[in-house]
């Protein structure tokens, strides 16, 4: 049913509805390789569910999502990831208890298996790989520390560091940048536009601010549905868009 | 009854025996002194010139100390009076008394302290059959002798176990003789909770039914240990409409069957009953008003008029307090220390072996006994009349009939 | 060599912490002990085997399973009912309708062996079973259950209707099963007498070898990477998940590996206690199971031994004097580990040992350094509830 | 058999389905009281049988007072008894909750234990104080018997009692939770705790008297059984896991859910005893409903909520 594309994510008539209520609606999307893509829109937009579907946190009701060609919605979680799909949630989500260098060594793509994991070593190849992204995103020095006193900063960017590792195709990021210092901002600007090189990212973001800073491509999603799409610009200057969101 | 009770029931029969050691010293020694300890004890048992030591294994917790608590009340009370008399051999009984908490490991680990590390004479304890068959290899092993109170199933006769209440065959039997006869009873409804004793009383029950008094049997029901839903098979009892219901039901099922039996009107007034498994011990959980007319099969009732019982029944409730009850195995309990101490006079010798071989010659009898005279059997069972107790509100039986005495056949032929 | 040394003792402290242990076990106890207590003493480590177990399952996995018994039970059984066979040939049971078969079938109107005792007559066939027995049944439910991403308290409520529902049918059936009085009365092992001192002192033997074996292989699944993914699936189960694990995989498979120890326990208490009764298969033993494991604390191996070995000594010293205060005290005792020391025995151990200047060197050995993390704290449980009771919608 | 008539199989028929809503009454009496602290804290109260024993133990002791005392209001001690059990055991859980599980909100697990080691002590201490034995409060004559609406069909009156009685504790459950403003603010930290405190909600007060609701309900539950079973220290341990598969496959959190579920747990038992043996329906029952829960973890009777 899906269409062949070169697209690297092709969104289709994409819908999930909770009793009734329709979250994300007949969506219908295209994201290019080594592409930057922005998603915004309100509160209860279904942005977060966007990603949940594409993800396979959450089951669509109907509708397709396509990764390289390959039909996504049946397959389990870490089937998705496995293919190459990586998703950094709102609040940070990394291992409290575990240090730094653990952290980054657990999401090494490698020992996933319930026998592999058990007979995993740690290569010279892991340490070097965690050393690479432990100094792509600023943590080179807290490989020692227990994550747990991070700065919220940093766990961000830790959980970052942790999908780096697998280096997935695609990139989601859902707030990156939410209760950051200004400084931690600009930083985290820099690295996504640094990691997109060879890979492609979606960012949900409330912050225009920051958006500004990163955005090529923007969708404004609205009640489920895809309100506007194009350039900040373009966005910017549309009509609805400002009436439901950057107005008041 | 209570901690508190019992605790000071500790205190106070700790000041009474050592009043009484003190007291009864010159008797004893000179009567101990006919009996060298060398002689008396040639196995390294607990006997010293002047005191013998014995354990008590009951649960004290769980959920059988419920039914425990009468049994070792009453070989206390046994041992005190024995102790008070000028002991045995002239040596004063010491016990160690252990908790088997209601697991039958634990009565296993127990016996085998008991035994082993404090070279009891002899072991008055069990309740369940559970709790014996986990012991038994070990009273086998260490060579030790166990008196044992409950009314049983049968099957079973150890050289080192001494049975003093009744296998199934004496309670059972005689019982549906007297309900066949006296009620003309032709249908039997069997209920019993689901484990090995009820399910083997019913067995026997049934083939007796069936072959012996051609009657019919039409209904076999087992519940869950601890089930208290008994409305469906008092359905199935309406549907049947058996002349008797013969009940082995045990422990709190047991007083929600009687309660919802009466509440769903089946009373003595409509319906015979007869139980293996009410004693007065029961009654106080199931209430009086809920078994009014309903009759027991055992060998012993509180009820009892004979000068033994009475007397017994005084001491108990002196010992106990006023309002405490006896029930078929508290009584049962009472004669293990009896029994015991007539089988090491007979044999002059604290000795498992010599016991054993004295209690095998059938010649170990008690008169004194509450339900009667009693004769130790070489089976190691006891003879012992049958009794059939009517229940009244106040919760103490009438007797209405009473059986000879009935020799005891723990492997009943034809009926296994 | 050094990877045995660092994976299957861990490390240095890992090493000293079960040297110790195997001393105390192994030649301490054995000198000092007469044999009655050395036969409760082993009695005790067979409960040990549940008790890692469910560090394993429990303290790293966050899995609670209040239905350990049953896997005792399945091990235990399973040696029994090979004893029992033994212990029931024609000669000594000719007193019986059916002589051969096992004295309570007979009670029961049984005159053939059920099929599925059949097997218990090889010895082989018993131990496979000891292991693939409990393996299989902790298979299927753990499959059916983590792959429906049930956890948390509906996980440890099933586990205990699962311990009921076996308990009924055990008792129940009691012509197939010996009922409430379990598998009594066994006597030899391929005729050597397990009843005799002798026997018993080389029971104990092997249950303490084993026990060290199994705390040693448990050491090497938790200092893998397995170890350190259970720990993070106890804390973040979806960054896990989305990293690319398949969670569910990982705790079917220590559920599974849980299930054997215990297993491997029963089996050893049925040797060295000559029975098996359904009063391990139920609630009580199982959640008894999991206060052995929290009074030594869930995060370490070697404390839960600890644990087990205090609990128990304390239940029968204290039956032995104070019978009506032991429940006050293991009540308690309970509650307090739960509420002020939820490291156990190896917490207290931990957070007072550095300040006694001579035992300084043995911390951290004896105590959770199974995986290379710090401490690992007890976290709000990984509660994976249904899906429907995590309310509130995010956009 | 095959010798009775139409009427008394109609009648037959009648009694057993009193039978499954009896037993669909006590098993709710006992789940209300742990489904409402369930749903509200997530906490399994393992000792919410004995928190039944207590009530059952507070009747007994009322019925002893007062054939001692005024042995003229025999007919309505009972009635006293359910307000007094309830009380007793509320107070009770209050109590726990301040000492005990306030501690451990954040670890449901641990709860779990927590309150296993208080039910040991707590049984511990009914056996200390009121013995071991099992004991039985005398019943007021009005609630023995049977009441026969035809010459065959006999409905106990202790049955009719509970069933009545937990209509009347499930309505005012449901009254107490959905129609009033506490009910309000009970559902609303159900919902959102940490929004419920900044709106001005005392959550911590909220749990404590759910907890304590729950508890007094299980105190009544033991009032109610002392007409139909038994009363001893471990009498709550008798009914603990049929209580928690009825609150487990009713799903969290719904007051519908717990009475269907009770229901057809109720149904199910007791069609099945009619037909095999007692131990083999209460396995097959319970291996039934685990099975269903393996297909619909969430519980047969809740609704789909979105994540």
């Amino acid at each position: 049913m899906t269409t062949t594309t070169d697209f690297l994510l092709a969104i289709e008539d994409l819908t999930v509805s909770f009793d009734g209520f329709k979250a994300v609606d007949s969506l219908t999307m295209y994201i290019d390789k080594n592409e930057l893509r922005v998603v915004i829109g309100p509160n209860g937009a279904g942005k977060t569910t966007l990603l949940d579907l594409i993800c396979g946190k959450t089951k669509s009701s109907s509708g397709s999502i396509s990764f390289k060609n390959k039909e996504m919605t049946k397959m389990a979680e870490h089937e998705i990831v496995r293919a190459g799909i990586g998703r950094k949630f709102q609040t940070p989500s990394i291992y409290e208890n575990l240090t730094v260098y653990q952290n980054l060594e657990v999401s090494y793509p490698e020992g996933r298996g319930v026998f592999g994991s058990l007979f995993f070593q740690t290569t010279d190849e892991v340490i070097k790989r965690v050393n690479e992204v432990a100094k792509e995103i600023q943590l080179e020095n807290f490989l020692d520390t227990e994550a747990a006193i991070l700065s919220h900063g940093q766990k961000q960017w830790l959980e970052i560091g942790m999908l780096l590792m697998q280096d997935p195709e695609l990139l989601m990021l859902d707030e990156p940048v939410a209760g950051m210092s200004a400084k931690e901002r600009d930083e985290t600007a820099e690295l996504l536009n640094r990691i997109c090189e060879n890979r492609s990212v979606i960012v949900i973001e409330h912050d225009m601010e920051f958006v500004k800073k990163i955005a090529r491509k923007v969708t404004v999603l609205h009640q489920g549905k895809i309100l506007a799409e194009g350039t900040m610009e373009k966005v910017q200057a549309d009509e609805k868009v400002i009436e439901v969101y950057l107005g008041h | 009854m209570s901690y508190f009770s019992r605790r000071k029931f500790l205190g106070k029969t700790g000041a009474l025996l050592s009043a009484m050691v003190a007291a009864g010293f010159i008797t004893s020694t000179a009567m101990a002194a006919d009996y060298p300890t060398a002689e008396v004890n040639t196995t390294g048992l607990a006997v010293t010139d002047d005191t013998v030591t014995v354990g008590i294994l009951h649960s004290l917790t769980g959920t059988m100390a419920i039914s425990e608590t009468g049994a070792q009340e009453a070989e206390k009370l046994a041992i005190k009076q024995i102790n008070e008399s000028g002991g045995i051999l002239g040596r004063q009984i010491k016990i160690i008394q252990e908790d088997g908490a209601s697991d039958w490991p634990t009565f296993a680990e127990k016996s085998r302290k008991l035994l082993r590390n404090d070279k009891v004479a002899a072991v008055f304890g069990c309740w369940t059959s559970a709790s014996r068959k986990a012991v038994l290899p070990i009273f086998e092993q260490e060579n030790g002798i166990l008196y044992y109170p409950t009314f049983y199933e049968g099957l079973e006769q150890s050289k080192n176990v001494i049975y003093t209440g009744q296998e199934a065959t004496q309670q059972i039997l005689a019982g549906l003789d007297w309900v066949a006869e006296e009620k003309g009873a032709k249908t039997y409804f069997l209920i019993g909770s689901d484990y090995i004793w009820p399910r083997t009383s019913m067995k026997i029950a049934r083939i007796h039914i069936e072959k012996v008094l051609g009657g019919q049997v039409v209904g076999e029901e087992y519940k869950p240990l601890g089930d208290t839903q008994f409305g469906s098979i008092i359905n199935r009892i309406r549907l049947r409409k058996p002349d008797v219901i013969f009940a082995a039901v045990v422990g709190g099922s047991n007083v929600a069957w009687f309660k919802q039996l009466n509440a769903a009107g089946i009373t003595s007034k409509n319906q015979t009953l007869l139980t293996l498994s009410v004693t007065e011990d029961e009654v106080l959980g199931i209430g009086g008003e809920n078994l009014e007319g309903f009759y027991s099969v055992m060998k012993y009732f509180q009820s009892l008029d004979n000068p033994n019982n009475v007397e017994f029944v005084k001491a108990f409730k002196e010992m106990h307090g006023a309002d405490s009850v006896i029930g078929d195995v508290t009584q049962a309990a009472y004669l293990g220390p009896w029994l015991w101490k007539a089988a090491v006079e007979k044999a002059g010798s604290f000795d498992i072996d010599k016991i054993v071989e004295v209690s095998r010659t059938g010649e170990i009898e008690l008169d004194t006994a509450p339900e009667g005279y009693v004769k130790l059997h070489p089976n190691h069972h006891l003879w012992s009349k049958t009794r059939i107790g009517q229940w009244n509100r106040d919760g103490q039986a009438t007797v209405v009939f009473e059986s000879d005495l009935i020799e005891p056949n723990p492997f009943p032929e034809g009926y296994q | 060599m050094n990877f045995v040394y660092e994976r299957f003792l861990g490390g240095k402290n890992g090493a000293l912490a079960i040297a110790i242990l195997a001393i105390l076990i192994l030649v301490i106890f054995p000198l000092f002990l007469d044999a009655f207590r050395l036969n409760l003493v082993g009695k005790y480590l067979t409960f040990a085997f549940a008790a890692v177990s469910l560090v394993l399952l429990w303290g790293y996995g966050g899995i609670l399973s209040l239905g350990q018994g049953v896997f005792f039970g399945l091990g235990g059984y399973a040696m029994a009912m090979f004893l029992k066979l033994e212990a029931s040939d024609p000669e000594s049971t000719k007193i019986q309708t059916t002589p051969g078969i096992p004295d309570f079938m007979d009670w029961n109107q049984l005159y053939e062996l059920p099929w599925f005792w059949i097997p218990f007559e090889s010895f082989t066939f018993t131990l496979l079973a000891i292991i693939l027995v409990p393996s299989i049944f902790a298979f299927i439910i753990g499959y059916s259950m983590f792959k429906r991403r049930v956890g948390g308290v509906y996980f440890a409520i099933i586990t205990q209707v699962i311990a009921v529902i076996l308990t009924v049918l055990i008792v129940g059936q009691q012509g197939y099963t010996g009922g409430i009085n379990g598998i009594t009365d066994l006597k030899t092992l391929n005729g050597w007498d397990i009843r005799t001192d002798s026997a018993k002192l080389a029971l104990y033997f092997i249950n303490a070898l084993l026990l060290l074996g199994v705390i040693m292989l448990s050491k090497f699944i938790l200092t893998s990477k397995f170890g350190q993914l259970l720990l993070a699936m106890k804390d973040k189960e979806d960054r896990v998940r989305f990293s690319g694990y398949d969670v569910s995989n990982f705790k079917i498979f220590v559920f599974c590996v849980s299930a054997v120890i215990a297993a491997i326990g029963g089996a050893m208490f049925t040797l060295q206690v000559g029975f098996m009764s359904p009063s391990f298969v139920g609630i009580v033993p199982s959640i008894e199971m999991v206060i052995f494991a929290a009074v030594g604390g869930r995060m370490s191996l070697i404390g839960v031994v600890y644990g087990t070995l205090l609990v128990n000594f304390g239940k029968t010293g204290f039956s032995e004097t104070f019978p009506e205060l032991w429940l006050f005290l293991m009540g308690g005792l309970f509650i307090a580990v739960v509420m002020f020391f939820p490291n156990g025995l190896a917490g207290i151990w931990n957070k007072y040992a550095p300040k006694v200047p001579f035992l300084r060197p043995l911390v951290n050995s004896s105590t959770n350094a199974e995986t290379k993390s710090a401490p690992a704290k007890i976290e709000s449980e990984s509660t994976i509830e249904p899906e429907s009771t995590t309310e509130g919608a995010k956009s | 058999m095959g010798d009775f008539s139409l009427q008394e199989l109609t009648s037959i028929l009648a009694m057993q389905g009193f039978v499954g809503i009896s037993l669909f009454s006590v098993l709710l009496l006992m789940a209300l009281g742990l489904a409402i602290i369930f749903g509200q804290m997530g906490v399994i109260n393992m000792a919410h049988g004995e928190f039944m024993a207590m009530g059952a133990y507070t009747t007994y002791l009322l019925s002893v007072m007062t054939q001692t005392y005024f042995p003229e209001l025999m007919n309505y001690y009972f009635l006293i008894a359910i307000v007094a059990s309830f009380i007793v055991a509320g107070s009770f859980g209050y109590l726990t909750e301040y000492v005990l599980i306030r501690h451990l909100y954040k670890r449901p697990l641990d709860t779990l234990l927590a309150t296993w080691g208080l039910s040991l002590i707590m049984q511990q201490s009914f056996r200390s104080f009121f013995g071991a034995r099992e004991v039985s409060p005398t019943l007021p004559d009005w609630l023995m018997g049977s009441w026969m609406p035809t010459d065959s069909i006999f409905i106990p009156i202790n049955g009719m009692f509970v069933l009545g009685l937990t209509g009347f504790v499930t309505l005012g459950v449901f009254l107490l939770m959905y129609r009033s403003a506490w009910g309000l603010n009970v559902r609303a930290t159900t919902q959102n705790r940490v929004m419920s405190g900044a709106v001005g909600i005392n959550t911590k007060r909220v749990d404590r008297l759910t907890f304590a609701l729950g508890c007094g309900i299980a105190g009544i539950a033991g009032a109610a059984f002392t007409t139909i079973a038994s009363t001893g220290p471990t009498s709550g341990s008798l009914y603990i896991v049929d209580t928690f598969m009825v609150v487990v496959f009713g799903g969290a959190a719904s007051l519908f859910g717990t009475i269907a579920s009770a229901f057809t747990i109720a149904q199910a038992q007791s069609i099945l005893e009619f037909f095999i043996s007692s131990s083999m329906a209460k396995v097959l029952t319970l291996l039934t409903l685990i099975i269903i829960l393996m297909i619909r973890p969430e519980g047969l009777f809740s609704s789909k909520v979105r994540k």
